[in-house]
C-alpha cells in the first residue's frame, strides 16, 4: 500500500497535508502522533471513508481511483475501528462469519432458495470463523452477544472479524487501547506474528510506546497533520522533534 | 438420532420445508373445520400476515421502518384487479400473483432506491408520505383504476382438477371463500419458506449486518444501498403478493380500502408480534385481525348499542396496542424467547446465554434489552471503551 | 474524604463487586488498579448512583450518597468522567463544557471555560466544532476538561489516560497532582496503566474479581514485586 | 325464536323456517354503516333513525308476527371492513336480508357477493346509479333515494328555464356522485356552464376549487357535496368575499344541520341560526326536520321521543327512518311465508304503488330497481324550505321530465304509524 | 390573477397551520428523540376541552387558554405515565406506542364529545379583508395564524439556542446517562419537553379549528401533512419547520387548485423526495458527519 502527497481538510482546519506513507509487505508500520494529528483520518483516506483533497492512493503498484470502504475488502485489505463497531445484536460467530463474507459466493437466489450449495457454503464459513475464534482464543464466546463480553474479548472479536477476511494488509486503529498488559503482549505477539508466520503487512496507529516500539518494523511520526519523522523504531525514539512534539519529556 | 440432528442444523431448506408441511397440514385441516365466515377471516388473516412477515423482514433485520407498505399492498391489489376483470379472464391465478408480485417489486425498487439514505424518522416521513400518495393515483386516473369505486376483482370459476383434487382429499366440496382461504395460506407458506430462507443466509446476514453497523458492514465488503434496497424489494414482493390475495379476498381493490390505517395496522402487527421474527408477523396478524369482531362481539353480549360497541372495538385495539408495548416490548415472540433465555440463564449461568434454538424464525435477534436509539446507545452500561461516542 | 464500606454490586447474574471497602483520602489521588473485568468501572458507577448497589454504603465527607441520585451529585462536587462514550457528540464542544459548568452551580462563568481552554488549547481551536467530529483523544480531553467545569472537590477518573497521547497524559497527570496541591481535590483514578498511575497517586486500591486485594501507599505497592506481577502487570 | 308447536302450521311455517334469518317470531336484517373514524359523523346517526322505527314496529307486534332484529356493523367506510362485516353478518349472524348498507366504494365491495349468496340488498344508502339500474346483473339489490342523474337532471333542467343567462360553476366530489349528477346536469346546462371544481373528501381545504369557481366568473353554483362541505365552502365564499348564487343537492343542503354549523363564529361573521343558508337553492324527496307540520315527520317525532336514543331527531335519522319504513312496507308485502325471492317479486309488484314519505313514487319493477323518480326544487327561507316547483319525476337517460300526478306528496302515514299489508 | 393571489394566500395559512404542528413535532423531537405520533389527537383532545368551556358560555380567549393549559397538563402526564416507560427502548417501540396512543384518543373523544361535526368559533373575523375593493383570502384569524406561529418558532429558537434550559433538554434527548452525570433533571427536562411540545400542538389544533369545523378526527390529515412538513425542514430545526410547512401548504394548495385535489398527497410525496435525495437530513440539517 502506498499513500503519497496526501491532503484531507475539513471545513477550516487540515488534517492532513502532503503525507507520504508506504508500507513494505510482510511488516509492520506503525502510525503515531499527538491526538487530531491525523492518524485516524489517514486510515480513513486508506479506507476510502475520507476523499482526500490531494494525492494518490496506490495498491501493489496500480494506482486506486475513486476507492469505496466496500471496495476494501475485495482487495485484500481489512481494518478495525478505533471504537469496537461490532454487530451488536448478532452472536460473536455471526459477527466473525461477516467478515468472512468476501469469501462466499452464495448469489440471492441461492440464499432465496436456500440451494444445498449455499447451505454447505454456510457452514464453511461457520467453521473458518470458528478457526479464527480459536486461534484468538475466544471460541467459548462463539455464540453470545458481545454486549455483555468482557472488554479485551470484544476487542479480540473486532480483531478475529478482520482476520477472518483473511486480508493481505490489516489496519489496526488503537487496538491495545483500554487493555491490560497481559492482554497487551499477547496482541503484541499476535501481531509480530501476521507479520513474520503469514506475510500479512499491518498498519499500526497506538498510544502505547512500548508495544508500537516491540512490534513495528517502521513508525511514521504525525504532528498536526504533517509528517514530522519516519523510519525505525530507534531512529523514531530519539528525534528531538517526536520526543518534543508527542513522547514528551518522560517516556514511559 | 444425532445424525437426524445434525442435519436438522445442517439443512437449512430442508428444515424450512419440513416446517412449511407441517403447516400446510394445519391450515388444511383448520380450514376444513371452519366456518365459510371463519375461512375468509382466516384468508383476510393470511394476507396480513404474507405483508408483515416482509415487513418485519425490512423493519427487524434491516432496521429500516416503513409506515408505507399499505400503499405496496394496494400496488398489488389494482395489478390483480386489472388482470381479473371478469368472469372469464384468462389469466390463472398463479400467474395473477406472480404479475402483482413483479409490478409491485419494480416500484419497491425505485422506492428502496430513494429511500436507502434515509433513516429512522426521515425515512418513517418518506413512506408515510408514499402511504397517502398512492390511493390518490388511484382517484386522479379515474377511467383507468376506478377512482373512488375501485375496480371489481371477479374471481375466475375454480379449475375443475382443483375440485377434484378438493374432493379427493378431504371428502368435502370445496366452497369459493375456501377456496380464496387456501390460495391465501399457501401463498403465505411458500413467501414464509422464501423470506426464513433469506433471513438465514448470506443475504439476511448482511442486512443484520448492515442494521447493527453500518461502518463495520461496509468495511466488511457491504455494500450499504444494495443491501438497503435488496431488503426493501423483499418487502415489496411480499406485500404485493399479500395486495393481490387481498384483491381476491374482498373482490374489490378501492382507494379507501389502502388507507394510511392499514400501513400502520402491518407495522403493529410486525411489532406486537415480535420485530423481526415470521411467527411474530403471523400471531401479529392474527391478533388484528381478530381482535375488533371479538371486542364488539363482547361488547354487543354486554348490552351495549351497536354504535357503542363499535366506538369499544378501536378502544380496545389502541389499549392493547400499548399495553403490549408496555408490558412485552419484544412483543410476544419476543418476550416469550426472552423469558425461556432468562430461565436457562438461572440454569447455566451466564457462561451459556445463547438464547433460544433455531427456530423457524429470523433472529433470534437482539438479545434481551440491546437497545437501538441513539439515545440508548449510551445507556448500556457494559464498558465500552471505544471512544467513538 | 470519600468511604466506601461493604459495596457490592453485579449485573444479573454477574457479580461485578463483592464487599469493597476503602477510604479516598481528602487532597489526595486514590489510584484504583486491576485487570481488565477486576470491576474497577462498576465501582465508580456505583459511588456516582449511576448503579445501584446491592449491598453496602458509600459516603462522601460523612454524607451517605446510597440514596443520592445521579444527577445530584454534582451539587455535592463529585464529578465522574466516565470511561469511554462520555462526550454528548450531537453538541459542540463549547455546549459540551457549558454543561459541565452547569452541573454544580447551575450558571457558567467565562472564568472557568477560559480556565479549561488554557488547559486544552486543542479544544479552544474546535470550540464550535460538533464534538462528533473530534478524534478520540479529543473526546477524551473534552471529557476532562468538562469534569474540571464543575469545580469539583471529589473526582472521579475512569481510564483517564485511553486514546491519549504520551504527552498528554504526562501533562494531564500534571494537572491533577497541581489541583490536589492547590485545591485540595480530591481524585479517584481508575487507570489499566498501574506504572503510570501510581507515579502519581498517593494510594492505591487493587482489585481483582470484584474483591480488594491490595490497600496500600502508592510507593509501598509499586515496591512490591509479586503484587506487580500478579495484579499489576509491570 | 326457534320452531313454535304449531311446526306443522302449513307451508308458511315451513318456508319461514328455512329462510336464512326468519324464525316463527323474528326477522334478522343487517347494515353496514361507518360508525366509527372519519367518514362517521352524521352517517352514523342514520341507523339509530332506523333502529328506533324498527323497534317502534316492534312495539306494535312486528311484522306478521315477526319482531325486527336490526344487527348494525362497522365499517368505518372502508370496503375491505365492509366485506369482512357482510361475510359476518350473512354467514354468521345468518340475516335475511342488508338494509340500507351505506356508501358506493363500501357497497361495492359486497354487492356480487349478497347477489351470489342471494341475500336481499335493499335500499342502498347511497345515489348512485348501480344500485338498481340492471337487476339482470344484480337482481336482489333495489336503490332507494333518488339517484343523483336524475336529481342532476331535475336541477339542470330547472336552471335552463329559470336562469337562462345564468353562468354555471360546479362544485363536485370527486366521486360517482358528482360524475352521475354532471351527467344529468348537463343534459340540459351544457353550454351555461363555465366551471366544474371537483374536491376530494377528506381533504377539508376547498379553497382552491372555490377560488376556481369564483376567478371563472360562476354566479350561480351547483353543488353536489356532503353537508360538511357545504358548510366548509360556504365559509370559503365569506373568505373570499364570493357570493354566487348557491344550489346544494339534497345531501348537501341540511339545512339545519349547515346551519348549526355555521351558527357559532366569530363576532357574528357568520349570521347565526339556520338562516344562514337563506336563499340557497336545494331540493327535496321527503320532507325533513325542518317541516314540523308534516304528518310523516311528526310521526318520525314521534318515533323518535319513544324509541330513539338520546339526541335530536336530525335529518340523518329521518333518512334511516324513512327506508325503515319502505322496508316494513316490503316485508308486509311479502306476506305471511317470508322468502328471500319473495321479498324481491313482492318489491317489484309494489313497489311503484307504495306510499310513504318520499314525494315521488319509487320506480321499482321487474327490469329497473332504481328508488324514488323525482323531487322539488325549493329555496330555502328561514331554515325551511319553500316549494319552487311541484314534484318533478324522471328516470335515467334520457326520460322527459314530468309532474308527479300520483298524489304521492300529499299522503299520510297511518294512525298505527305501521303500514298496512297492501 | 386573483385566483393566483387567493390560492398563494390560501396555501400561506395552510402552510403556517401545517409549521404549527411541525413545531410541535421538532419539539419534542428534540427534547426526546421520538417521534409523537400521538401529538394530533392530543391536540384535538384540548380543542374539544376548549369547545365545553365555550359552551359554557365563557370567552373564547378563555377557551384558548384552557386549551394550552390543559395541553401543557396533557403532555406532562402522558409522558411520565406511559411514554416514559419506552424511552431509550427501541425507537419502532416509541412509534406503535404513540400510533396506540393516536388511536385510544380518538376512540374516547368519539365517545365522551360525540363522533360528530362541531363549529368551532374564531377570535376575529373569518371574512376576507378588503383590498382596494377586492376581498383577498386572508382573514383576520389568518393573520392572527401566521403571526402565533412566527412568535412561536422565535420562541422555540431561543429556547434551543440560548438558554442553559434548552441546552439541558437537548443534552437529555440526545445522552440521558452523561446528562444525569452532568447534574441535568434528565426525567423533568423530557417530561418538560413533552408538555411544551403538546402546548405548542394544542395551539396548532386551535389554529386549525379556529373559524372551521371540527370532529374527533379533524386533525388527522394534518398529522400527515404536518410530519411531512417537520421532515422536510429538517426535524432537528425550528426554522425548518416553519419553511417546510409553508412550503408544502404552498404547494400542496396550488397543486389543489390547478392539477387536481387527488394528487395534493402525491405532490406531497414527490417534494418531499426530491428534498430527501439532495439533503437525506431534511432542509436544515446539519452538514454531514464524521462516520469513523
Ligand atoms: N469530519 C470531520 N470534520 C471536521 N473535522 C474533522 C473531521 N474528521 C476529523 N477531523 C479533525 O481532524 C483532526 C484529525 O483527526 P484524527 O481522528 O485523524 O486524529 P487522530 O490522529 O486519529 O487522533 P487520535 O489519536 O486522538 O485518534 C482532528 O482535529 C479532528 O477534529
Ligand atoms: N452491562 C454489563 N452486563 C453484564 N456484565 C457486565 C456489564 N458491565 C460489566 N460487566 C461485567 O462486570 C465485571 C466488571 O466489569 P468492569 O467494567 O467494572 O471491570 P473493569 O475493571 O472496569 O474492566 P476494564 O478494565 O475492562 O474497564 C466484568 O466481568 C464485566 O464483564
Ligand atoms: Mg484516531
Ligand atoms: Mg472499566
Amino acid at each position: 500500500m502506498e499513500l503519497s502527497g496526501i491532503t484531507v481538510t475539513f471545513g477550516g482546519i487540515t488534517a492532513l497535508s502532503e503525507v507520504d506513507l508506504a508500507v513494505v509487505p510482510g511488516t509492520v508500520h506503525g502510525v503515531i502522533g499527538p491526538n487530531g494529528a491525523g492518524k485516524t483520518t489517514l486510515f480513513n483516506v486508506a479506507c476510502g471513508f475520507v476523499v482526500p483533497d490531494a494525492g494518490t492512493i496506490s495498491r501493489a503498484g496500480d494506482r486506486l481511483e475513486r476507492l469505496h470502504p466496500h471496495d476494501l475488502a475485495g482487495l485484500g485489505m481489512a481494518r478495525t475501528l478505533q471504537g469496537l463497531g461490532l454487530f451488536d445484536r448478532v452472536t460473536v460467530l455471526e459477527n466473525v462469519v461477516v467478515g468472512a463474507d468476501r469469501h462466499a459466493r452464495t448469489g440471492f437466489l441461492g440464499s432465496l432458495l436456500g440451494l444445498p450449495g449455499a447451505a454447505r457454503e454456510e457452514r464453511a464459513l461457520r467453521e473458518r470463523a470458528m478457526e479464527v475464534l480459536d486461534r484468538l482464543g475466544i471460541g467459548a464466546y462463539a455464540a453470545r452477544y458481545p454486549g455483555s463480553l468482557p472488554y479485551p474479548v470484544r476487542k479480540r472479536v473486532a480483531l478475529a472479524r478482520a482476520l477472518a477476511a483473511e486480508p493481505d494488509l490489516l489496519l489496526l486503529d488503537e487496538p491495545a487501547s483500554g487493555l491490560g498488559a497481559a492482554d497487551m503482549d499477547e496482541l503484541g505477539d499476535l501481531v509480530r506474528g501476521l507479520a513474520a508466520e503469514r506475510a500479512i503487512s499491518v498498519m499500526l496507529v497506538e498510544h502505547h510506546m512500548d508495544l508500537v516500539m516491540r512490534v513495528c518494523d517502521e513508525i511514521t511520526v504525525l504532528d498536526f497533520g504533517r509528517r514530522i519523522a519516519h523510519g525505525p523504531p530507534d531512529l523514531v525514539r530519539n528525534d528531538p522533534a517526536v520526543l518534543a512534539a508527542y513522547l514528551g519529556e518522560e517516556v514511559d | 438420532m444425532t445424525a437426524l440432528r445434525t442435519w436438522w442444523a445442517g439443512s437449512l431448506l430442508g428444515r424450512h420445508l419440513l416446517l412449511a408441511l407441517v403447516g400446510l397440514v394445519v391450515v388444511v385441516v383448520v380450514l376444513e373445520s371452519s366456518s365459510d365466515f371463519r375461512n375468509l377471516q382466516l384468508a383476510s388473516m393470511a394476507y396480513l400476515g404474507i405483508a408483515a412477515g416482509g415487513l418485519t423482514v425490512l423493519t427487524g433485520l434491516n432496521g429500516q421502518i416503513s409506515l408505507g407498505h399499505g400503499a405496496l399492498m394496494a400496488i398489488g391489489a389494482y395489478t390483480a384487479a386489472l388482470l381479473l376483470d371478469d368472469r372469464d379472464a384468462g389469466t390463472p391465478l398463479p400467474l395473477v400473483v406472480l404479475a402483482a408480485i413483479a409490478v409491485t417489486l419494480l416500484v419497491g425498487v425505485v422506492v428502496g432506491a430513494a429511500a436507502a439514505r434515509l433513516h429512522g424518522p426521515y425515512l418513517a416521513g418518506a413512506t408515510l408520505a408514499l402511504a397517502v400518495a398512492v390511493p390518490g393515483i388511484a382517484l386522479y386516473f379515474k377511467e383507468e383504476l376506478g377512482g373512488e369505486q375501485g375496480l371489481r376483482v371477479v374471481l375466475p370459476d375454480i379449475p375443475a382438477w382443483v375440485l377434484d383434487l378438493a374432493f379427493f382429499v378431504t371428502g368435502q366440496d370445496l366452497t369459493r371463500s375456501r377456496y380464496v382461504a387456501y390460495l391465501a395460506w399457501l401463498t403465505l407458506i411458500v413467501t414464509f419458506v422464501l423470506l426464513a430462507n433469506l433471513s438465514r443466509g448470506r443475504v439476511g446476514r448482511r442486512w443484520r449486518a448492515v442494521r447493527d453497523d453500518e461502518v463495520a458492514a461496509e468495511l466488511a465488503g457491504i455494500r450499504l444501498g444494495r443491501a438497503r434496497v435488496s431488503a426493501f424489494v423483499v418487502s415489496a414482493a411480499a406485500a404485493g403478493a399479500a395486495g393481490a390475495m387481498m384483491a381476491v379476498t374482498v373482490r374489490l381493490a378501492a382507494p379507501s380500502g389502502f388507507t394510511i390505517t392499514l400501513s400502520l395496522t402491518l407495522l403493529t402487527a410486525v411489532v406486537l408480534g415480535g420485530l423481526g421474527s415470521l411467527t411474530g408477523a403471523l400471531l401479529g396478524a392474527a391478533l388484528l385481525t381478530f381482535l375488533p369482531q371479538v371486542v364488539t362481539d363482547l361488547g354487543v353480549d354486554a348490552g351495549l348499542s351497536d354504535i357503542q360497541a363499535a366506538e369499544l372495538s378501536p378502544l380496545v385495539y389502541g389499549l392493547v396496542m400499548v399495553a403490549v408495548i408496555l408490558l412485552a416490548p419484544a412483543g410476544l415472540v419476543g418476550t416469550a424467547r426472552t423469558a425461556l433465555l432468562r430461565r436457562r440463564l438461572r440454569r447455566t449461568g451466564p457462561a451459556s446465554d445463547k438464547p433460544g434454538p433455531a427456530s423457524d424464525v429470523p433472529g433470534p435477534d437482539a438479545p434481551p434489552a440491546v437497545p437501538t436509539t441513539p439515545t440508548a446507545a449510551t445507556t448500556t452500561s457494559t464498558t465500552s471503551k471505544g471512544t467513538t461516542t | 474524604m470519600l468511604t466506601v464500606t461493604d459495596l457490592c454490586a453485579g449485573y444479573g447474574p454477574v457479580r461485578a463487586l463483592e464487599g469493597v471497602s476503602f477510604t479516598a483520602d481528602r487532597g489526595r489521588v486514590t489510584a484504583v488498579l486491576g485487570a481488565n473485568g477486576a470491576g474497577k468501572t462498576t465501582l465508580l458507577r456505583t459511588v456516582s448512583g449511576l448503579h445501584r448497589a446491592d449491598r453496602g454504603s458509600v459516603e462522601l465527607d460523612g454524607k451517605p450518597l446510597d440514596r443520592v441520585a445521579a444527577e445530584r451529585m454534582p451539587a455535592l462536587g463529585l464529578a465522574h468522567v466516565p470511561e469511554g462514550r462520555g462526550v454528548i457528540t450531537e453538541l459542540t464542544v463549547e455546549e459540551n463544557l457549558r454543561l459541565g459548568g452547569l452541573g454544580r452551580a447551575g450558571s457558567v462563568d467565562a472564568a472557568d471555560l477560559d480556565r479549561v481552554y488554557t488547559l486544552f488549547p486543542v479544544l479552544a481551536d474546535r470550540r464550535a466544532a460538533v464534538a462528533h467530529v473530534l478524534s478520540g483523544g479529543e473526546r477524551q480531553m473534552l471529557v476532562i476538561a468538562r469534569a474540571l467545569m464543575a469545580r469539583p472537590t471529589m473526582l472521579l477518573l475512569d481510564e483517564p489516560s485511553l486514546g491519549l497521547a504520551p504527552r498528554i497524559v504526562a501533562q494531564i497527570f500534571e494537572l491533577l497532582r497541581g489541583l490536589v496541591e492547590s485545591e485540595s481535590l480530591s481524585v479517584l483514578l481508575v487507570e489499566q496503566n498501574a506504572r503510570s498511575a501510581l507515579s502519581i497517586a498517593h494510594r492505591g486500591v487493587v482489585l481483582n474479581l470484584g474483591r480488594v486485594v491490595a490497600d496500600d501507599a502508592a510507593e509501598v505497592l509499586a515496591a512490591d514485586d509479586q503484587l506487580r506481577h500478579a495484579y499489576l502487570g509491570f | 325464536g326457534g320452531r313454535d308447536d304449531d311446526g306443522d302450521g302449513g307451508s308458511g311455517g315451513d318456508a319461514a323456517v328455512d329462510t336464512p334469518g326468519v324464525t316463527e317470531d323474528s326477522i334478522k336484517i343487517g347494515a353496514h354503516f361507518p360508525l366509527t373514524g372519519v367518514a362517521a359523523p352524521g352517517y352514523n346517526e342514520i341507523p339509530t333513525g332506523a333502529k328506533a322505527y324498527f323497534d317502534y314496529v316492534n312495539a306494535q307486534g312486528g311484522v306478521n308476527g315477526r319482531q325486527i332484529e336490526y344487527v348494525v356493523r362497522d365499517d368505518g367506510y372502508n370496503p375491505t371492513n365492509t366485506s369482512s362485516v357482510t361475510n359476518e353478518l350473512v354467514l354468521e349472524e345468518e340475516i335475511f336480508a342488508m338494509v340500507g348498507g351505506l356508501g358506493t366504494p363500501t357497497h361495492s365491495a359486497v354487492v356480487d357477493f349478497l347477489n351470489d349468496e342471494g341475500v336481499p340488498d335493499f335500499f342502498v344508502s347511497s345515489g348512485s346509479l348501480q344500485w338498481g339500474d340492471d337487476p339482470e346483473n344484480a337482481p336482489y339489490t333495489f336503490g332507494w333515494q333518488p339517484d343523483y342523474e336524475i336529481e342532476g337532471k331535475i336541477i339542470g333542467q330547472y336552471v335552463a328555464e329559470n336562469m337562462p343567462d345564468a353562468k354555471v360553476g360546479l362544485f363536485l366530489q370527486d366521486d360517482d356522485f358528482g360524475d352521475d349528477a354532471e351527467k344529468g346536469v348537463r343534459q340540459f346546462v351544457d353550454d351555461q356552464i363555465v366551471a366544474a371544481e371537483r374536491y376530494t373528501s377528506g381533504n377539508t381545504d376547498v379553497g382552491p376549487q372555490v377560488a376556481g369557481l369564483q376567478a371563472a366568473g360562476a354566479d350561480l353554483v351547483l353543488a353536489f357535496n356532503t353537508p360538511s362541505y357545504t358548510a366548509l365552502s360556504q365559509l370559503v365564499a365569506l373568505k373570499l368575499g364570493y357570493q354566487p348564487q348557491w344550489f346544494y343537492s339534497n345531501v348537501g343542503s341540511d339545512a339545519d344541520l349547515v346551519g348549526s354549523l355555521l351558527s357559532r363564529f366569530s363576532e357574528g361573521a357568520v349570521e347565526g341560526g339556520s338562516g344562514s343558508l337563506d336563499g340557497v337553492m336545494t331540493t327535496e324527496y321527503i320532507p325533513g326536520v325542518d317541516q314540523p307540520d308534516d304528518p310523516w315527520v311528526q310521526l318520525w317525532e314521534k318515533v323518535w321521543d319513544e324509541h330513539g336514543e338520546k339526541g335530536e331527531l336530525t335529518n340523518y335519522r329521518v333518512y334511516g327512518m324513512s327506508h325503515a319504513y319502505a322496508f316494513v312496507q316490503a316485508l308486509m308485502a311479502a306476506g305471511e311465508d317470508l322468502t328471500r325471492d319473495g321479498l324481491v317479486e313482492a318489491m317489484e309488484e309494489v313497489g311503484a304503488g307504495l306510499d310513504g314519505p318520499q314525494l315521488a313514487p319509487f320506480r321499482y319493477s321487474a327490469d329497473s330497481h332504481l328508488g324514488i323518480s323525482g323531487l322539488r326544487v325549493v329555496e330555502i327561507r328561514d331554515g325551511a324550505g319553500e316549494d319552487l316547483t311541484p314534484v318533478l319525476v324522471t328516470d335515467i337517460g334520457d326520460a322527459e321530465i314530468v309532474e308527479d300526478d300520483s298524489g304521492q306528496d300529499a299522503d299520510a302515514p297511518p294512525e298505527s304509524g305501521v303500514p298496512e299489508a297492501s | 390573477m386573483q385566483q393566483l393571489l387567493n390560492t398563494a394566500l390560501g396555501g400561506l395559512t395552510l402552510g403556517m397551520v401545517y409549521a404549527a404542528f411541525a413545531l410541535a413535532l421538532v419539539l419534542i423531537w428534540r427534547s426526546t428523540r421520538i417521534v409523537n405520533f400521538a401529538q394530533a389527537p392530543m391536540a384535538m383532545v384540548t380543542t374539544f376541552v376548549a369547545l365545553v368551556v365555550v359552551d359554557a358560555g365563557h370567552s373564547y380567549w378563555l377557551a384558548f387558554a384552557a386549551a394550552l393549559a390543559s395541553g401543557l397538563l396533557l403532555g406532562a402526564v402522558v409522558e411520565r405515565l406511559i411514554v416514559r416507560r419506552v424511552e431509550g427502548g427501541p425507537e419502532i417501540n416509541a412509534v406503535i406506542l404513540t400510533l396506540g396512543l393516536f388511536i385510544v384518543l380518538h376512540a374516547l373523544a368519539a365517545v365522551v364529545f360525540g363522533n360528530r361535526y362541531r363549529s368551532f368559533p374564531a377570535p376575529f373575523g373569518v371574512r376576507g379583508i378588503e383590498v382596494g375593493g377586492t376581498t383577498i383570502a386572508l382573514t383576520g384569524f389568518g393573520v392572527f395564524t401566521i403571526l402565533a406561529v412566527l412568535v412561536t418558532m422565535g420562541l422555540l429558537l431561543a429556547l434551543f439556542r440560548y438558554t442553559d434550559l434548552g441546552l439541558r433538554m437537548r443534552a437529555s434527548a440526545y445522552n440521558p446517562e452523561v446528562a444525569r452525570l452532568l447534574g441535568v433533571r434528565v426525567g423533568r427536562m423530557l417530561t418538560l419537553g413533552w408538555a411544551l411540545a403538546s402546548l405548542v400542538g394544542s395551539l396548532a389544533g386551535l389554529l386549525i379549528a379556529g373559524g372551521s369545523l371540527v370532529h374527533p378526527g379533524y386533525m388527522d390529515s394534518v398529522v400527515v401533512y404536518g410530519f411531512v412538513a417537520a421532515v422536510l425542514g429538517g426535524l432537528d430545526s425550528p426554522i425548518g419547520a416553519v419553511v417546510g410547512g409553508l412550503l408544502l401548504g404552498l404547494a400542496l394548495s396550488f397543486v389543489s387548485g390547478y392539477v387536481g385535489s387527488q394528487l395534493v398527497a402525491l405532490a406531497a410525496l414527490v417534494i418531499l423526495m426530491l428534498v430527501l435525495t439532495l439533503r437525506p437530513g431534511g432542509l436544515f440539517a446539519q452538514t454531514a458527519a464524521r462516520r469513523v
